[in-house]
């Protein structure tokens, strides 16, 4: 992610709120209830209705799950998860870490859901969901230091920009 | 503070499930195994009313893929009723509609399961 | 009737969860309800009563609101707020820290109540309310570093054990 | 998401502000402009009605005590009613009930202006 240097630009359709928010949390599925709470508040009181405000809880719930899940070893008690929101004029920024093993995003193949639903398969959903629910969704794996998913909503008046056609190219 | 609710009720040969809060990673074992005692007893007609749920993610949903086809291989049916809007959404986002009988109303399914 | 002392309630005996929980967020005031939200939160689930929630979110808050008010100047749009939990078997702990001018906490004056009514002053009673709802109160403050308010909440079993005693000397 | 609601009655020459919500240092300005509208327009019997207030910190409390000295000076004063537990106690923590005429309801508030 670039740190581009804020735009304080008066858009028709702009955010309620910037700045960045960032939470460390132990990585157990205890806590996913708390992060849902904290990363919904915050999209609501950018200003997204209720139906984007739950797409953006659930897309991170399924990133943190996937971290909790297959990120460390189970008996890893140090092991933490980071949630960073970022929110500037254009765009909703949300970038979970881990500091697992990692995984390779290109083997991952995104189901096709006709055939999915046929075979009866448990599981494999999430990553196909959280492309669903968000706009952008990038993979930077660097296993032991520090595994990243970043998901990205535009705000409408920000689609069209040339900006946003950059952050696609990443 | 109670995350996730689950009730089990029996109307006429058919297990109804009424499941309430949040369906999520931490929670779907305690639906899991509430399933699995289900089977157990070798019942196989289930019913579970979303009424209560306020939420659900891609583990709550893996819960009734687990099960469905050994259902089903029984003659049975996991059947699905009064979900908020917010929770069908999730469903239809991932095409489940086309693989599960999700209806109104527990009275629908309870017809179904009986026709 | 002037302030009554406070009795000690019954604390959770053993932590149901712990961990250490950590936010940065924006110093403005607009993101107290955030902050209390996601303080109380884990409260909750660490398995204080509603009473304890209430206070640790009210001390929290307090913290939070004078780092927003005094700790940086107005114009600093960079200024932020770390929240840190750290729950283990003995206590729950709430760090505060900013990054800002810092103050010597020995020139506050923790006002006598009964003179403060009588003189109808406006404010200073923050820093006297966090002392009052929480078991331990200690300020750390390194200006332009780190400023820290470290607060403390001893658990039942914990109340009379040597650690307890260790941490209160500090 | 409203965070905090303020509204204003008049009942016979009282102005009764009912609040609600969060009073916190984010929204504690809210209620001093409002407060300083009744006092602009020399009005200075004023009831505060807590019932819908769900959370008050020292920013919320400090708003009274910027006024209580100018309104007590024109023989008017600032009463509340209806406050939960909640929010009492941290009047009481404070001592603020030997400053202040806390009272269980408006009805009670009203008949004490008016004796
Ligand atoms: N943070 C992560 N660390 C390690 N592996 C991951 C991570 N996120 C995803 N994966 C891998 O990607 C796979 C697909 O994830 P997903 O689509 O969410 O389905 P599921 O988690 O149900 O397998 C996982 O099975 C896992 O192997
Ligand atoms: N984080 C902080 N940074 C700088 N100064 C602080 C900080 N916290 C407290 N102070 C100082 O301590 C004083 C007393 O704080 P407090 O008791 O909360 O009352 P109030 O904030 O209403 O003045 C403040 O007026 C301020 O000068």
């Amino acid at each position: 992610m670039t740190n581009t240097a804020e735009k304080k630009k008066q858009q028709p359709i702009a955010p309620k709120l910037e700045g960045e928010y960032t939470l460390r949390i132990p990585s157990q599925t205890d806590n996913l209830e708390l992060i849902r709470g904290f990363v919904g508040k915050v999209a609501d009181k950018v200003g997204f209705d209720a139906e984007e405000v739950n797409k953006i809880e659930l897309a991170c719930d399924e990133a943190c799950t996937n971290v909790i899940k297959h990120a460390y070893s189970k008996d890893n008690k140090e092991s933490t998860l980071d949630i960073v929101i970022k929110v500037d004029y254009q765009k909703f920024t949300l970038v979970v870490t881990d500091h697992g093993k990692g995984f390779d995003p290109k083997s991952i193949k995104i189901p096709d859901l006709k055939q999915y639903l046929a075979e009866l398969k448990v599981g494999g959903l999430g990553i196909y969901l959280m492309k669903t629910l968000m706009d952008d969704v990038v993979y930077d794996i660097n296993p032991g230091k520090n595994n990243q998913v970043t998901m990205v909503k535009y705000f409408i008046n920000a689609q069209d920009s040339e900006l946003h056609d950059k952050g696609k190219e990443k | 503070m109670e995350n996730f609710t689950i009730n089990r009720e029996e109307k006429g040969g058919i297990a109804v499930l009424y499941i309430g809060g949040f369906l999520d990673a931490h929670t779907a074992p305690e639906l899991e195994s509430a399933i699995q005692k289900i089977i157990d007893t070798e019942q196989f007609k289930i019913l579970v009313n979303f009424k209560e749920l306020s939420y659900i993610s891609s583990a709550g949903l893996g819960v009734f893929m687990g099960f469905i086809e050994n259902i089903r291989n029984h003659d049975g049916d996991i059947k699905m009723s009064d979900m908020t809007p917010k929770i069908f959404r999730v469903f239809d986002l991932l095409g489940f509609p086309t693989l599960y009988d999700i209806v109104d109303t527990e009275e629908e399914a309870i017809e179904k399961f009986n026709s």
